[in-house]
Formats: structure tokens, C-alpha cells, sequence
């Protein structure tokens, strides 16, 4: 499935439920649904900065130079959308990832954590994936001119 | 006059709305407090009626402006018993105030080696200025510590004061945890030691009554934004020998007497202080806030707030799962606490929903979070226009909030 | 589209008022200007319906809060031309953004020998911050003269430049004569010696679009509430490059990432520049008071201003006595004049109870009142509000003073 | 006459005007009757400060202990508000002057000039004349107890 793919079944998947509560409580079961996270990778090297919980993020390159990450937080709504985002981009190529858009968030009916407050993670998780991505894609680009 | 909770509820058109289709419970006051129509009717009057450059006219609209500014210094001085209104110095807050403070009082007074006393419990506001001046000065930054329930422990701080001490900073109210700090005994401590005392007093004021005199405070702090004024308007207090011998923090329009490119000449009191146009708008409103609050009145507020706080802290008390942080003798009406294994940030979203504004997080307050070791807490701060049913809300939402997160 | 003034002037509630039983003539526009109503309607609504504490809340009213006032932030980087919105710091005021300027660049790239230039055609606002800095500093103070005509003397600047210059702080408009700079040229000459320049853009902003990329200056800077914008508001536009390099100017609250007593984090671009609650009312009515000025248009104001300018200028030089001071080749809407033998302080008392507002004195700029030898004039400064009728009843209203005085 | 005496008179001498452009004329015209200033005290030390217009003032004790004041201003309009204080004060003993307050400014329909403006003179000439008569008033003490 494409990253658009993924979106809109993702939209489909949380248009069943017309209360919040229902919506949160499907959020926070995604999240803990999340593979658990390698301890290896729970520091501070791997913490995003700009969130009130701390989420911690690890990406990287598989043999098909796809982006593969992995991810938690001790927020249990943070986690969920975190594990949103892991399931939409995780395994897609760095190109992808960085053409891809936040707007789903707002369609799945998340929208209060798109507002620009500082307090909310989701601003900073995404720029820390298309960072991820633009290291990633200039990785591939320098393996490809060594090689060519 | 008599607590009308009903009518006074009316005043606040703020409170008077929905959120995700539930009444509104703003539960933040500590963050910032609603603004009661007479102070929203003030800001609309000076600007369709009286907006003009003050201080600096001769024109009728001008001379009106500077007079109602001029009314809200004498206000202000009142309503704090200062001595004189050359006290009375209008910043754009709380953090202004204290940074002007560490600043022109720092250039003036702190050198190499000399130190600074803080608290544990102070806001990054009543921190961070210190530190750029430590900084700035090769000073030194010490800090009381606070005691377990979380109020700062007095007894500590004879041990720090040191020759070298030039001025302690501390607030009157903590932001998250409530704790009224005996400021009058550490003054006089301090005092003993001929050592200048500044009070943060942001989160004390829109609570209790201050008397800068009977305190006999040297620096007193506060922001309009947290006694129902409008946001961009600050206090600070300094006794005028202070303010004499301090060196202008900011330069520009009107806070001098004479200029050449050689030498200035600064003002007198308080314009000195008040470089550029100030807020009018603002402070004049601040004039009606005061107003509103005196004529509520202080023991009114404490009266209602304490209901509040009492209700409050029972219910919390009966799950078994939920602590409060921080149990001084003395508290305002804010409550910081936590639910076992459930993150702030979960609690703060869920209850949102359900149209409670809670603030969560670390509230500013690092260092008193590093010594509870939790990330953060969630605060509820009432003001007097909150009511017991809304503690209800929050109770129902509460255990909402638990089903949801186990 | 179409530049209706009647309509327009319903805009202004407090153009629509009498003043001593006359009709108030409103012309110090550059001391500060009347608000239209969607401005006033915005604080309102504001305080009304969305108050509350940015950036630190998770709940509706703050996240509401935050969006508006970040929204702002986009837009006056757009309304710049900025490169990006972390380029935009919100400030108290002009004079804030200039302090904020002097104190931080100061303390990172001024040493004991450096030089600062500025012209003779300041502002204090745009002088005091810069003495202060030398004063503490040990700098120099170098002063671009200014022609007889009232124009920065542009030829003078490669003469002053050493390789100790480390900045140059000009005015775009002089708000006592209204003098346009040739910025442009100014910066291109500087930034061939590698030094940035800041621009105290005060009075150019209500008169003239401006486009920081264009002009490629390091600084600029203007206050919110001479461009229809409440006070208590302002901006400060830098370059990326210079807000990381620079140290913070206020320490508080949200400034931070994170706070131990050893060592405090910085918060990123913008937020590291705003310490303390931000004035969030007075910047989201700031948006407002933008689209007004964008919906009416530049080419609209410039076209109504400059007649009115005309105008005015042709029939006060009808009077043999009267002398306008400042006759540079491009200006705004500003004359600056005097009455032969009358002092400005009489006539501008006179001219009040004519309903007339205008500004007397030296304006805060007592350098160019040094330079004309004078020790002021009367100020008329025109907005896009203004009428011929109104300059009529000035016309008629100067007679009456001649009268009087003579 | 006493300094309330010398009000009641201004306040009705004032009174005969109806309108602001007369009762200005008169003022500028009291002013223009002002004694000449001497030059010797046209100097910063006698400079007052805090107004938009100059005004000097100078006073001295005469042989009765009263305090006598000259002065002067560039601008008509101050020069005739200084006219009615020395007027007012000029004669009279510092203690008197001391115990006299600025309403009649008000009476006399003169308000505008009685608001805490910078740029206003009034206050600051009040504060002058009193900061003189002060000082006259410790000189007699000081003489009077030198002599008892
Ligand atoms: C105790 C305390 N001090 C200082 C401040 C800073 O006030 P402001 O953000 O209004 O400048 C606050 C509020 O946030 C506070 O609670
Ligand atoms: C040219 C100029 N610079 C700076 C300022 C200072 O602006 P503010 O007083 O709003 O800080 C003004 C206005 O007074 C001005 O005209």
C-alpha cells in the first residue's frame, strides 16, 4: 500500500466512530499495540524535543533502502499517534515519506493536535521523520553516485 | 457586598461558553484568569474614545489618556500602600518586571563573586533572569531548598546568606503547588543582614491582600493578565531608593530628560523606567480590574476560593490512586496532582474533552518537578467565579479519565 | 478596491467625536493612530471568547489561543516578506525591539573600541538603547550628519565606516520631519563592509509596504500601534543568522527548553526571544489591524496621504510667517513647522480647543531640534483617514492663533 | 490680601469670560504684564524643568520674610499661568505657600493645564515655588533659633 493508501484507510478506520471517547480509546489501543521498543534506543539521543510527553524515535535503512522506524512513548495518546505514523511511514522509501502531508490527522478527526502549541508532539515527530528521510535520501544518493 | 456566584459568573462572558459542545470549566486561572466585562468594556472605551501617544500631548485626547494612566500609578500604589507612585513602574508583566529588576539592580549592585539567593520553587521567570546575570557577572546563583510538602525551607536559609549575599528573590505564591511562602519572615531575615528582598508576586496577588509596607519588601512583582486584567501589563513595585540609584533598563522615548549624542539625561521617577509608549490601553484597564477585585473583595475571594479548595481536595483524596503534590500549611487555591501510572498529558487531553481547561505539564516549574522526580503533574487553580458544580465536572471526567487510560 | 472616506471614516469610532464642542481634527497620526473597529471588535473578542494562557496548554481555549496568535506570526512574516515566521519576534513596542537589538547583539559582538553608527535624524528610541550599550561596553558612538534639508547625508556614511564598525541603526522615516531614507542604498553600502544594519521602521510601516528580503536588512523594527494595532504590541524582524547567534534578552518563562539551577537550555526560534505570558490579545488584533491596511492598500493610502500632504504644505507656505523645517525630496504624511516668534507649546494649546490634535515639541528626536536650532515645532502627521475639510478648519483655526498670539 | 483671597479674586475675574479664546486672551495678556525678568537668573540653575515651554523662576526672602518671586517663560501661555502664581505668591510668607493648594487653576476654568502631562508646566512650577518656600521657611527657622 502506498502511503495515500494507507492514509485513507486509516480515515475509513476511524470514521466507524462518531464519539471521541470511542476515537481516543481506539488511538490508545493502536498505540499499545506498538512492537516494543528496542531499550537500546530509549535515550536522549533518540528523545523528540517540543513535546509535554516524551516520545523517542529511531529510523533506519533496510536492504531495500526503505525508512524502517521504530518508536513509544510514556503518553499513552502520544503513543498512539506516534504508532499512526509508524504504520504510515515506517517501511516506505525516503522520497515517499517526504512528499507525504499531515492532513489525514485532520480527517481522522485529530485535529486539536495539529494547533501549533508547543505542548504538542506532533509537529515535532513529523519533523523529526522527514529529517530521518532527507538524511536517508542523501545517504542513497551518495551510495548511488559512489556506485555509478 | 454579598457573594452572588451567579451574577458574578455573568460578569466573565468567557466562562458563559461552550467547548466541544460542554459548558466550559476553566480550571488554568493560575495561567491566566478571565476577564470580567468591565475590564473588557474599558479596553473598547479607550480605544473608541481616548487612544492617544500619553505623556507626550498637549491635545485634549492626550492629556485625557495620560491622566487615567496617571489615576491607575496612583491606583496601583494604593492598592499595594506604597509609599508614592514613583514607585509604581508599569512593564508588560511579571517576567519583565523581575528581568528589569536583575538587570539595572544587577548592573548597578552585583559584581564578581557576589551572590544571589533563590528558592527551589520559583518559576523559570524568577530563575532564568538570575542565572543570565550570574552569567553576565561571573556571580553566584544559590537556592533555599524546599521541604517535602513543598514549601521553601526558611530555616535553610540562614546558612546561605554569606557577605557576599547582594539580594534574595522568592515568590509570595508558588504556581504549582500553591504554597504561600512566609515572605514577611524571610524579609526580615534578610533585612537583618541589610539584604534586599524581591517578591515574585504573580501568583499571590489575585489572592491575597498586599501591603508592600507592612512587608517592607524591597521589589514586588506582579502581572495584570493573572488579577483579571488584560495580557501586555505588569507591575513592579521597588522602593524609590532603589529605583534612584538603579540605572535605566530599557532606552528611548520619553524616559529621558535631555539628549545629545554625548550624554543623556534620564527622567525623573517613574518615567525612567518606562522607556517607549507605554500600554496604555492596558493599564487603564488594569485600573477597572483592581476595582472589580476590591470590590468583590479580598475576604470574599479567600472565602469562596477555600470552599473550593477544600471540596476539591477531598474528592481527590478518596481515589486511592490519586496524590496531591505539595501539602504546605498554607495554599491558594491550586491543586497539583497525579494519578498513579497515568501520564499528565492523557489526563489534561481526556478531561479537555470533556470542556475542563487543566493546565499539565512541568507549569514552568522545573526544578520543584526534578525534586518531586515526576515529569509533570496536572494543576487545577480555581478563581472565585469557579463553583462547587464544577468540581462535580471534574470528578465525573476524573474517573472518565480512568477508564479510559487502564 | 474603491477608497471610500466616509465609509472609512466610520471605521475609526474615535474620529467621531467631539472634542470641546468641536468636531475632533485628529493629525498626530505619528504619535499614534485611531483604531478601526474590527481591530477593537478582535480584543473584545478576544478577551470575550478565547483568552488564555499560548503555548503551555493542552486545552481548547489555549490551543485556540496559540493557533491565532502563530497565525499572526505567519502573517506579518508574510506581510514582510520574511524569509521564515521564526524571523518574527513579538515584542512590547518599537523601543522594546530596538533595546531587545542593542542589548542582545551587544553583548555578543560589541567589544571596548567597537563602533556603532546611527544618524542624526534618530528617534531616542533608536539613540538611548545604543548610548546605553557604548556606556557599557566602552564602544563608540559615531553620528551620520544630516543635510539641511533634513535627509540623512548618505555621503558622510563611508567616511564614518571603520573595520571596528560592527553596526548601523538608521531610521527608514523621521518621525519629526518625515523624511524618507534611502535604506536601500544605506544597507547596500554597509553589508560592501559586511556590517548588518537594523531599521527603526516606526513611520514607515503605516505609510509603505516593506520587503525585508528586498531590502536585505539585518533588523527591523516597528510597534503595533502606529499602524491601527493596540499598544503593548511590536516586532522585531532578523535574520535567522543573527537570532541563533544572539543570547536571549529576557529570561521566563517559555523561553526555556529546560531548567536546572546550573544550566538552562534555550527554547528554539522565535520562542527564545519571548520570555513570559506574550500579549496574545494585542498581537491577534495586530492581524486584523494588517488585513485592514493590506484590504485598503498601500497604493490607496500613499495616493490619499500624499494629497493631503500636498495640500497641506501649499497652504501653510501661503503664510509668510510660517516655516515648514524638513523639505527632503521624498516624505510621508508628516510637516513639522514653525510660527514666526510664537512658540509651538502656545499654538498647539490653541489649536487643541479648536478640536485640533497635534504634536509640539522636539518629538523625541532633540538632535535634529539641536541641528535647526530650534527647541521645537508643531507636528501636523496625516493617515488615510484624514480630509481636505480637515485641513480647512486647521487653515482656519492657525488664523485664529495668529491672532491670539500676535 | 491672603493667598485665598487673592484666588477668590482671580476666580472671578476669570468669571467675566464665557468663552476659552477670552479667558486665554486675558491670561496671555496678564502675562505679557509680568515685571521684566532679570537676566542675571536667565540660566539652567533657574530653569524649571518637566515643561514644553521654558520657564525661569527665581525667589528670594525680603526683609519681612516673605518670599518674593520673578519669572519668566518663552511661551505666552505659560507665561501667563506663571503671571497668576507669582501673583498668587509673591508677598506671601512660606508657610502660607505652603499651605496653599492648586484648585483654583481648576475654578478659573484652566483645568487642562492641571493634568499630570510631562509636557505640562503647572505641576512643576507648584513643586518649584514650594521646594523655595521650603527652603525659605528652615532659613527662618534656623535664623530664629540662631537668634533665641
Ligand atoms: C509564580 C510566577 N512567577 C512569574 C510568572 C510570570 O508571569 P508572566 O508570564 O505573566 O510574565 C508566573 C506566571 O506564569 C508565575 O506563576
Ligand atoms: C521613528 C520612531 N522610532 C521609534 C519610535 C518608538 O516607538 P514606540 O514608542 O512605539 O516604542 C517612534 C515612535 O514614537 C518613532 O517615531
Amino acid at each position: 500500500m502506498s502511503i495515500p493508501e494507507k492514509e485513507k484507510q486509516l480515515i475509513a478506520e476511524f470514521a466507524q466512530y462518531d464519539d471521541w471517547a470511542d476515537k481516543y480509546a481506539h488511538l490508545i489501543d493502536l498505540g499499545r499495540k506498538l512492537i516494543k521498543y528496542d531499550e537500546n534506543y530509549r535515550n536522549d539521543k533518540y528523545l523528540i524535543s517540543g513535546c509535554q510527553s516524551r516520545v523517542w524515535l529511531h529510523a533506519f535503512l533496510d536492504e531495500n533502502n526503505k525508512m524502517i522506524m521504530e518508536a513509544d512513548s510514556d503518553s499513552e495518546i502520544t503513543k498512539g499517534i506516534i504508532s499512526l505514523l509508524v504504520w504510515l511511514y515506517s517501511g516506505e522509501s525516503p522520497d515517499d515519506i517526504l512528499a507525504a502531508n499531515e492532513n489525514f490527522i485532520n480527517e481522522i478527526g485529530l485535529k486539536e493536535h495539529l494547533s501549533p502549541t508547543r505542548s504538542n508532539g506532533l509537529a515535532s515527530m513529523l519533523k523529526q521523520i522527514k529529517l530521518y528521510a532527507l538524511v536517508f535520501k542523501t545517504k542513497i544518493q551518495q551510495n548511488n553516485n559512489n556506485n555509478g | 457586598m454579598e457573594f452572588d456566584i451567579k451574577a458574578i459568573r455573568k460578569d466573565f462572558p468567557a466562562l458563559n461558553q461552550n467547548v466541544y459542545n460542554k459548558p466550559l470549566v476553566y480550571l488554568d486561572n493560575a495561567a491566566t484568569t478571565q476577564k470580567p466585562q468591565c475590564v473588557i468594556d474599558a479596553i473598547t472605551n479607550y480605544y473608541s474614545k481616548q487612544n492617544s501617544n500619553i505623556h507626550r500631548g498637549t491635545h485634549y485626547l492626550s492629556q485625557q489618556s495620560t491622566y487615567a494612566y496617571e489615576e491607575t500609578r496612583k491606583n496601583v500604589a494604593l492598592f499595594l500602600n506604597a509609599d508614592n507612585e514613583k514607585e509604581i513602574i508599569f512593564t508588560k508583566g511579571c517576567t519583565d518586571s523581575i528581568n528589569l529588576v536583575a538587570s539595572s539592580f544587577g548592573k548597578k549592585f552585583i559584581k564578581k563573586g557576589d551572590e544571589i539567593i533563590i528558592s527551589a520553587l520559583e518559576h523559570h521567570s524568577n530563575i532564568v533572569p538570575w542565572q543570565i546575570l550570574r552569567d553576565d557577572k561571573n556571580a553566584v546563583l544559590k537556592v533555599i531548598p524546599i521541604t517535602n510538602n513543598g514549601e521553601i525551607d526558611i530555616y535553610k536559609l540562614n546558612d546561605l546568606i554569606t557577605p557576599a549575599t547582594k539580594i534574595i528573590a522568592i515568590n509570595h505564591v508558588s504556581n504549582s503547588l500553591g504554597t504561600i511562602n512566609d515572605i514577611k519572615k524571610i524579609i526580615k531575615i534578610a533585612h537583618s543582614y541589610n539584604i534586599p528582598v524581591l517578591i515574585d508576586g504573580a501568583q499571590a496577588i489575585p489572592h491575597i491582600p498586599v501591603n508592600v509596607k507592612e512587608l517592607d519588601c524591597d521589589f514586588y512583582c506582579f502581572s495584570g493578565h493573572k488579577i483579571y486584567a488584560p495580557m501586555g501589563v505588569g507591575v513592579l513595585y521597588a522602593k524609590e531608593k532603589w529605583l534612584e540609584e538603579m540605572p535605566p533598563y530599557q532606552g528611548g522615548g520619553e524616559m529621558i530628560k535631555n539628549v545629545t549624542f554625548d550624554k543623556t539625561i534620564y527622567n525623573e521617577l517613574p518615567f525612567k523606567f518606562e522607556a517607549g509608549t507605554p500600554n496604555a490601553g492596558g493599564v487603564i484597564a488594569l485600573n477597572e480590574a483592581l476595582k472589580y477585585v476590591l470590590n468583590i473583595g479580598y475576604d470574599n475571594i479567600a472565602k469562596q476560593e477555600n470552599i473550593l479548595l477544600k471540596t476539591a481536595t477531598e474528592k481527590l483524596l478518596q481515589h486511592d490512586d490519586i496524590k496531591i503534590i505539595g501539602t504546605p500549611s498554607l495554599k491558594t487555591s491550586i491543586i497539583s496532582f497525579v494519578i498513579n501510572k497515568m501520564h499528565h498529558y492523557d489526563v489534561g487531553v481526556i478531561l479537555d474533552h470533556y470542556g475542563i481547561a487543566v493546565r499539565t505539564g512541568h507549569h514552568c516549574t522545573q526544578p520543584v518537578m526534578d525534586y518531586y522526580n515526576l515529569p509533570g503533574t496536572v494543576r487545577i487553580s480555581f478563581a472565585f467565579y469557579n463553583t462547587l458544580e464544577e468540581i462535580d465536572i471534574l470528578m465525573f471526567a476524573i474517573d472518565k479519565v480512568k477508564q479510559m487510560l487502564s
